[in-house]
């Protein structure tokens, strides 16, 4: 029996990766990429769970998130197109023309 | 005939409601008639059910009259009654038959005043309040006519309005005497509370059956009644209201600070002495209170240049005997005295009006002089007053009322003969305070022009009063002078037999002494001129402490003014609202603590979620 | 297959499915309004059939209960109510194709029944991604506004971290239990103590997916940015629909059998809602931006329902769902005045207050009736927030908890400040530039969705009575 | 059935009052002329008809109906004679307002009359409420109208003002919420009833604590409501900047609201607990009289001084509901009345003032009586008896408060008695600053019409009868009071005057 404390923890520290790059980067399509490590360590996760009680939903759980991980990236891929034509650059801190602070 | 009693306060009353809405449209002429005809109508009741009581005294002496249930309530209920026996008649006649002389008096003293018709409104409401006070059969509806007459007061010192230091003078009135009534009103509370009614008759009754003569609640309760005469009649210590008042007419002095309101706390002692006689102690401190009353203000009148300022003071003392004679106990002397002062005040009054009125209204007895040529009825008026006031032995009435006041208090127990003492020496100082005005204002040269003439409606009162202060006396005399008792017979009824203690010979002699000396001592000082250079000299500080009462006023100012005037600054403000507006104050800055973290930056943000995300974890997998 | 259970939910996705295939026929606005207005209405009209099921349909992936279906027809009365404003809202003039918005509004409703239907965190996971992904489509959908475009992103980001909580909160569920089924996970128990800490890491990591979609403190961060970027029916879609499709997979699992909240669970919630409570109410205090307030108020608002959640109970839990009724309507209501002020093609909505000034004379009946979603806002009566907030007192009064009550009566007192502003603002003469305002006609659908909308609040905030029976059928 | 027709009256005139105001700015007015009429022809029969449905007590009229019952709440409806004296007051109030604002409010109109006539009704279903929730909901229903017409028709500071008036009135409307609802679920746990009846809840036993956190709800927000110290803040400001109808209305309606839920709600539902209160509400009784006469003096508005002496008068009422007896009771009840009547009179005199010299500063006035007699005749009377001058009405209230507190706490009443001193002290300096003092020449003349004139007229008279023969009211009260007293309370008060 393969031990599944492994590669739970890979995906621990593969989401835990994610959220560091996700707060740590400016440039938004790392920021987009760092939620895919998010979600693709989750997917590793219901995989690993699948594993370890030798059932499918693991494995139909992860297709179901590569499907969501394509969407929403393409979906963040056409905003952040968007509003390249706007602010000229990558930077997701120069996108705040919505914001309280006067 | 007595039947219509009701209609004493009433017409009055309505009349005055006649002249508040109509008054302005009635014009002068009619305002003023109708003013005086009204309180003439009580007055000629008053006198015809005065002269059938004297005839065919009702049961007991006691006339009740119910008007109807003010207040019903279990455990608690107030008759709007009238309750008419000797002292009420005696103050009733008293009040109607000088307020009708005083009406009359003002309808040419006001004559082409602003607000005619109003003088008289207040006028008539004064002695509809009055007459209520004085008729009242319950202790609260003897506070209505108490208050109302103070209101009164209130608005007819303060009647020409547009010089504010008449409102001064006015609210000053009103407020120390409010100062009083709040005490009466606690007395009323406390009696109603104790005794469960506050209908005179019955509270008496109740009183003299559930306490003992010396306890503690009649005590307390005198005391706060006593405090309320105090106030009303301008006694030592709340005596600072009464020369301001003068700012008033003097028609309205006379009326109401002279004859008839400042009385009102004799009354009210005379109406419940049944109570007083509870409290002994109470009565000595009246006494004793009323001789240093009638000490100061008979010193500060020594010392004022202005004729009403004189006359408030001497009312003050005067009131102080008859403070002193119900102190003793000796109750138909007090009243006897408040008749005789009654009478001669308001001729005194009148007649300083009378020759204000003439020297363009020059009150200041150092700018008169030399008038008993100009104004002979003044003159003679004025003289006629001053000896009464003065107790100018034999020929007034003030002499027989004083002497049986003086009479009574030298053969009363122990502290009498100080007292007696004290009374004499005001006697002295009486007479010399008066005829210094007199020698003052009508000898000597001419100091102002004079001017007009004194018309039928001026001289009538003159005259009638000047005559009632010649033989009102001769009601009461002294053993000596024929002893005549009609007033204290009269009076028996309601407040019991009068007699007449044997005194030694000394008492009556110096009682003669005593005015004429006082008279003698002015007469030489207005030789000598020491009145006349008294005003020109820098007075010395004790003169200007005298001048001023006695410093009461600055003692009160610091006492109470200046420390409630402080108060209401501070919390002028409302602090309370500042409080409140700091909670607003914090949830302002709250806000704006929480609204920079809406920074818009899509890291931050992040950022927030994650702390929140870590705290979530947290605390469920560690608590 | 017996899906007579599923009935809604099958039309929901045939519309979905059906409107592209309607839009490549024919590339009309109204019509594929007119079909979606069917659709959703046919779903509607389908619940009471659906109710009669006598065997579970899909049991392994949706509930079709009478819970269920009652949260699916409000979802299904609120996107109707939206969808009438939204029609109105993209005038031809938009510099856009219009015809996609209701694709996606029909799309994000599917997402949102499922959601409020599923059984099995399969379903869930679905059901909330199709939700979202419809709703950031929607929010940036007028590309020619700068702020529409930011808050999609920020949504976007936002949405994507909080979906990889819940997908690895799932994930360690499944890894500790086994299973993806709801209620199955809810009724077992912990083998070892690992699990149990994998379990409640995984219920935390869903807890905070769900205080995202929520917008709770401290997961509000995102509202008032999205509120006021997104066009105001995407407004009000997001602070609706998307709420009560998630409070309804929360009430129904909390009513699953063995389901109890934990003492570190509650702890958690109370904290949660009282920070709500305030923040929600003191952030909106001073401020100038109508959707901000909104936004803000209904952070307030999920608090105050966390009240009513933890104070469970007969009465707690129609206190919930009669104030998720009331919220709705209302807020559907306050950005439907947004909406009906606004022009799709300019840059920005009509949301400043400023903007409002005056409206009792230019405006009258739309005042008052925005007067009347403001006060059912703050609970006052006679609007239906009156009730519903008298209800989570008298849930929050039953089971005594007291500090939250405090904190409710405090927050409520704050809470009135800014409503009564914007209230003030519109009794306010008008100034001259506003007559700008008042000269754009109200169209009939959007009277019709206002007039729908209020009559409601009205009615039940003086007769509440028939709605408290209606949902408490619910719960039986 | 009666009573719903008082309510709904009120309600539909408001309804036609504003659109009415589209076509012709007097419709308005006569609408609420007409409902205000029409609902005191229904009241004024009352008084001599009982009640229909059985009622514990002696009660004018009832109706009940069901509401909410879920909750077991109705829509029950009492009249007893507080009831009556209150709402008729509302009514008459209610007319003197429309009156005062025929010239004085002249846009908007129709919402203006139609906040009016709610926010009257709302008061009137407070007073006739008896279902908890029921009283509950109507005390918050009169506070939105009531916010509108300061809001909308206020002066400068009318923003903040309604704003303050609106969260302290509403904030502390949540705790009664809260107590009502904890009654209720109290009295469910006790015999499996939920239910919000007044003749229910007022059975329910409590525990000593919670009784009294029951009762600390209700009294906070009366006393608020009441303007009690040191909750009394938002008074002065809201009184300031109301328009007059709204000040008369504020004045003599809606402070009386505080003093019905204390005398209706508090003192009857849990005595004992109302008795542990007592000597809080005493001595904040007597903290209100003296902090609202000193502030009072202290003002250079007019209208803020006014507001300032309710704060005052509404002290006597506090210790009179506190003192626990008939006698206070039928103080406070007369006390009511008659400060309803003079403190709207005043406010009415104020803002015919304010109509003419634009300003309320009294630095500005001054010599007004030479100008003005009419206008400042009925000033200082009414000043006068808001005072307390014996043989007015309010005297009547205050003497018999103080006559009844004085047996139970003597030391208090003394405090409160001295309040009177302060009362005389700035009621003669408003005066003085406002009609006495030199006359200002520059002044345009403008002394009361006849309109004014008949208005003060009648009032003047009412508070004279009220002072006078107060015995007609007192024998309506007298069956409502006696009602409020349950037994036990009897038995301790005689225990506290025992000790």
């Amino acid at each position: 029996m393969i031990i599944w404390q492994t590669p739970a923890g890979l995906a621990l520290a593969l989401f835990m990766l994610g959220l560091l790059g996700l707060l740590a980067r400016r440039s938004l399509v790392f920021v987009l990429m760092s939620i895919e490590i998010m979600l693709n360590a989750a997917g590793l996760l219901f995989i690993t769970a699948g594993m370890r009680w030798g059932n499918p939903d693991g494995q139909i759980m992860l297709v179901m998130v590569l499907n969501l991980a394509g969407a929403e990236l393409a979906l963040g891929l056409i905003l952040i197109l968007r509003l390249r034509n706007r602010i000229t650059n990558l930077d997701g801190d120069a996108a705040n023309i919505l914001r309280d602070v006067p | 005939m007595i039947t219509y009693l009701w209609l004493i306060p009433a017409l009055p009353l309505f009349s005055s409601v006649i002249l508040g809405l109509f008054g302005p449209v009635m014009g002068p002429r009619v305002s003023g008639a109708v003013g005086t005809i009204s309180v003439g109508l009580a007055a000629v009741l008053a006198v015809s059910i005065g002269l059938h009581w004297i005839s065919h005294p009702p049961t007991n002496s006691i006339y009740e009259q119910t008007l109807w249930a003010w207040i019903t309530l279990p455990g608690f209920s107030i008759n709007l009654g009238l309750y008419l026996d000797p002292v009420s008649l005696l103050m009733v006649l008293v009040i109607t038959v000088i307020g009708c002389l005083i009406h009359l008096f003002s309808t040419e003293y006001m004559h082409g005043e602003d607000g005619y018709s109003r003088y008289f409104a207040y006028l008539n409401l004064f002695v509809a309040a009055m007459l209520l006070l004085v008729l009242a059969d319950d202790l609260a509806v003897l506070f209505v006519g108490w208050e109302g007459v103070g209101v009164c007061s209130y608005l007819l010192v303060g009647f020409w309005f547009s010089e504010p230091t008449n409102g001064y003078a006015a609210r000053k009135s009103f407020v120390v005497t409010r100062i009083a009534d709040i005490a009466m009103l606690a007395g009323l509370l406390l009696l109603s509370t104790k005794l469960g009614t506050l209908n005179i008759q019955a509270m008496l009754t109740g009183a003299v059956a559930t306490w003992s003569a010396g306890s503690l609640m009649p005590t307390v309760a005198t005391s706060l009644l006593l405090i309320g005469g105090l106030g009303k009649s301008a006694q030592v210590p709340l005596q600072t209201w009464l020369p301001d008042a003068m700012a008033g007419p003097t028609p309205v002095s006379a009326l109401i600070h002279a004859a008839t309101m400042v009385t009102a706390g004799v009354y009210l002692v005379v109406r419940t002495h049944a109570l007083f006689l509870l409290a002994p102690h109470v009565l000595d401190a009246i006494a004793v209170g009323a001789v240093i009353t009638l000490l100061v203000a008979a010193f500060a009148g020594l010392v004022q240049s202005d004729i009403k300022r004189v006359l408030a003071y001497s009312t003050m003392s005067q009131i102080g005997y008859m403070f002193l004679a119900l102190g003793v106990g000796a109750w138909p002397a007090a009243m006897f005295h408040f008749l005789t002062h009654a009478v001669f005040k308001a001729l005194l009054f009148l007649t300083a009006g009378a020759i204000a009125m003439r020297l363009n209204h020059e009150q200041n007895i150092f700018a008169m002089g030399g008038l008993r040529s100009k104004l002979p009825l003044a003159f003679w008026a004025f003289l006629i007053g001053s000896a009464s006031l003065a107790a100018l032995p034999i020929i007034s009435a003030g002499f027989f009322s004083k002497e049986m006041i003086l009479g009574a208090v030298a053969a009363a127990p122990m502290p009498g003969l100080i007292l007696w003492a004290c009374g004499i020496l005001g006697a002295v100082l009486t007479a010399t305070y008066i005829f210094r005005v007199v020698f003052t204002v009508f000898l000597g040269p001419l100091k102002t022009e004079v001017s007009g003439s004194y018309g039928v409606r001026i001289a009538v009162p003159l005259v009638t009063l000047s005559v009632g202060a010649l033989v009102v006396g001769w009601l009461e005399t002294p053993e000596g002078l024929g002893n005549q008792t009609i007033f204290s017979r009269f009076l028996t009824p309601a407040v019991g037999v009068f007699h007449h203690l044997p005194v030694s010979f000394m008492i009556p002699l110096l009682g003669f002494a005593a005015p004429l000396l006082g008279i003698g001592i002015a007469y030489v000082l207005h030789r000598n001129g020491t009145w006349a250079r008294a005003t020109t000299t820098m007075p010395s500080k004790l003169t200007i402490f005298i001048r001023s009462g006695c410093g009461f006023d600055m003692l009160y100012d610091e006492l109470f003014v200046v420390p409630y005037m402080t108060l209401v600054r501070v919390l002028r403000h409302d602090p309370v609202d500042s409080m409140f507006a700091g909670l607003q104050y914090l949830a302002i800055v709250a806000h704006r603590r929480l609204r920079a973290m809406q920074i818009g930056q899509i890291r931050r943000y992040a950022s927030w979620m994650m702390a929140g995300s870590v705290a979530t974890i947290a605390i469920l997998l560690f608590s | 297959m017996n899906l007579q259970g599923a009935v809604p939910l099958v039309i929901l996705t045939i519309l979905a499915g059906g409107l592209p295939a309607v839009v490549a026929i024919r590339r009309s606005y109204r019509l594929i309004c007119a079909v979606t207005g069917l659709g959703l209405l046919a779903a509607l009209f389908s619940i009471p059939y659906a109710l009669r099921a006598t065997s579970p349909a899909l049991p392994e992936l949706f509930t079709f209960n009478a819970l269920s279906l009652g949260f699916i027809g409000l979802i299904l009365i609120s996107a109707l109510l939206i969808l009438v404003l939204a029609y109105s809202y993209w005038q031809p003039e938009t510099p856009l194709y219009r015809e996609e918005f209701p694709l996606l509004f029909a799309a994000g409703t599917l997402g949102a029944v499922a959601l409020a239907s599923a059984a099995s965190f399969i379903t869930l996971f679905l059901g909330l991604e199709t939700m979202t992904l419809a709703m950031i489509g929607m929010i940036a959908y007028p590309h020619f506004r700068p702020a529409a475009e930011e808050a999609g992103l920020k949504y976007l980001v936002l949405s994507g971290m909080s979906s990889a909580f819940v997908l690895f909160g799932i994930g360690l569920l499944e890894l500790a239990s086994g299973s993806l089924n709801i209620a199955h996970i809810v009724a077992s128990s912990a083998a070892d103590a690992a699990s149990q800490q994998m379990l409640v890491a995984g219920l935390a990591m869903i807890a905070i997916g769900a205080g995202f979609k929520l917008s709770v403190v401290p997961f509000h961060i995102w509202v008032p940015d999205v509120y006021v970027g997104a066009p105001a029916p995407t407004g009000a879609y997001v602070a609706v629909i998307a709420k009560i499709a998630v409070l309804a997979i929360l009430i129904r699992t909390i009513n699953l059998p063995g389901a109890n909240l934990s003492a570190s669970m509650s702890t958690l919630t109370t904290a949660i809602a009282i920070l709500s409570m305030l923040s929600g109410n003191l952030l909106a205090l001073m401020q100038d931006n109508l959707k901000r307030i909104l936004g803000y108020s209904s952070i307030a608002h999920l608090g105050y329902l966390l009240v009513a959640i933890l104070a469970a109970g007969s009465i707690g839990q129609v206190a919930v769902v009669f104030y998720i009724v009331a919220y709705a309507v209302t807020m559907i209501g306050a950005f439907g005045v947004i909406a009906v002020l606004s022009h799709a093609s300019d840059v920005r909505d009509v949301d400043k207050i400023t903007e409002l000034r005056g409206l009792f004379w230019t405006r009258p009946a739309l005042a008052g009736v925005m007067t009347l979603f403001l006060l059912s806002l703050a609970g006052i009566p006679p609007a239906l927030g009156f009730i519903a907030k008298m209800y989570i007192m008298a849930a929050g009064v039953h089971t005594q908890l007291w500090s939250l009550l405090a904190v409710m009566v405090i927050s409520g007192v704050i809470g009135l400040f800014y409503y009564l502003n914007i209230i003030l603002v519109m009794s306010m003469k008008p100034s001259d530039d506003a007559m700008a305002v008042s000269i754009l006609a109200i169209s009939i659908p959007n009277r019709l969705a206002i007039a729908m909308v209020s009559l409601p609040i009205l009615a039940f905030g003086v007769a509440p009575s028939p709605l408290i029976a209606l949902l408490k059928l619910m719960f039986d | 059935m009666m009573l719903v027709w008082l309510l709904v009256i009120p309600m539909l005139g408001g309804l036609l009052a504003w659109p009415a105001g589209r076509f012709h700015s007097t419709a308005p007015r006569i609408i609420s002329l007409i409902a205000l009429l029409s609902d005191l022809a229904i009241a004024i029969p009352l008084l001599h008809s009982s009640a229909d449905i059985a009622m514990p007590g002696t009660w004018m009229a009832g109706f009940n109906a069901a509401w909410i019952p879920a909750f077991g709440m109705s829509f029950r409806l009492g009249m007893d004679g507080v009831s009556w004296l209150l709402s008729v007051l509302t009514i008459l109030i209610g007319l003197f307002a429309v009156i005062v604002s025929w010239h004085e409010i002249d846009n908007g109109a129709g919402f203006f009359h139609a906040n009016l006539l709610w926010s009257l009704a709302g008061a009137i279903g407070v007073f006739i409420a008896l279902d908890m929730f029921l009283f509950f909901y109507f005390w918050e229903l009169m506070l939105v109208p009531m916010y509108f017409i300061i809001a909308i028709w206020g002066h400068e500071n009318r923003r903040r003002a309604a704003i303050k008036f609106f969260l302290f009135t509403q904030g502390s409307g949540l705790l009664i919420l809260i107590s009502i609802l904890a009654l209720a679920f109290l009295h469910q746990q006790q015999t499996n009833v939920l239910t919000f009846n007044y003749f229910e809840l007022i059975q329910t036993h409590t525990s000593h604590t919670f009784g009294i956190l029951i009762t600390l709800g209700l009294f906070i927000a009366f006393i608020v409501k009441l303007a009690s110290f040191p909750v009394h803040v938002w008074l002065p400001e809201t009184h300031t900047e109301a328009p007059t109808a709204g000040s008369v209305i504020l004045a003599s309606i809606l402070l009386k609201t505080g003093a019905y839920g204390l005398l209706r709600f508090v003192v009857p539902l849990m005595p004992a607990a109302a008795h542990s209160l007592a000597p809080i509400a005493l001595w904040l009784g007597v903290a209100s009289i003296l902090y609202g006469a000193f502030l009072a003096y202290g003002q250079s508005d007019l209208k803020r001084l006014i507001a300032y002496t309710s704060v005052s008068h509404m002290g006597f009422v506090l210790i009179g509901v506190f003192a626990f007896n008939i006698i206070a009771w039928q103080g406070v009840v007369i006390l009511l009345v008659a400060h309803g009547i003079s403190t709207g009179a005043l406010f009415i005199i104020v803002g015919s003032l304010q109509h003419c010299l634009h300003t309320r500063d009294l630095s500005r006035m001054g010599g007004l009586w030479g100008d003005m007699p009419r206008l400042s005749s009925f000033g200082a009377f009414f000043i006068l008896a808001s005072m307390g001058l014996p043989g007015l009405g309010n005297f009547v209230g205050e003497f018999l408060i103080l006559r009844g507190a004085w047996a139970v706490a003597p030391v208090i009443t003394i405090f409160a008695a001295i309040g009177l001193i302060p009362a005389a002290l700035y009621s003669l300096v408003a005066i003085q600053r406002a009609f006495h003092g030199p006359v200002d020449e520059t002044r345009d003349e403008h002394d009361f019409g006849m309109r004014e004139t008949s208005m003060m007229l009648v009032l003047a008279s009412a508070i004279i009868c009220l002072g006078v023969n107060p015995q007609p009211i007192l024998t309506i009260a007298s069956p409502a009071l006696n009602n409020m007293q349950p037994q036990p309370t009897t038995a301790m008060l005689k225990e506290m005057g025992a000790g």
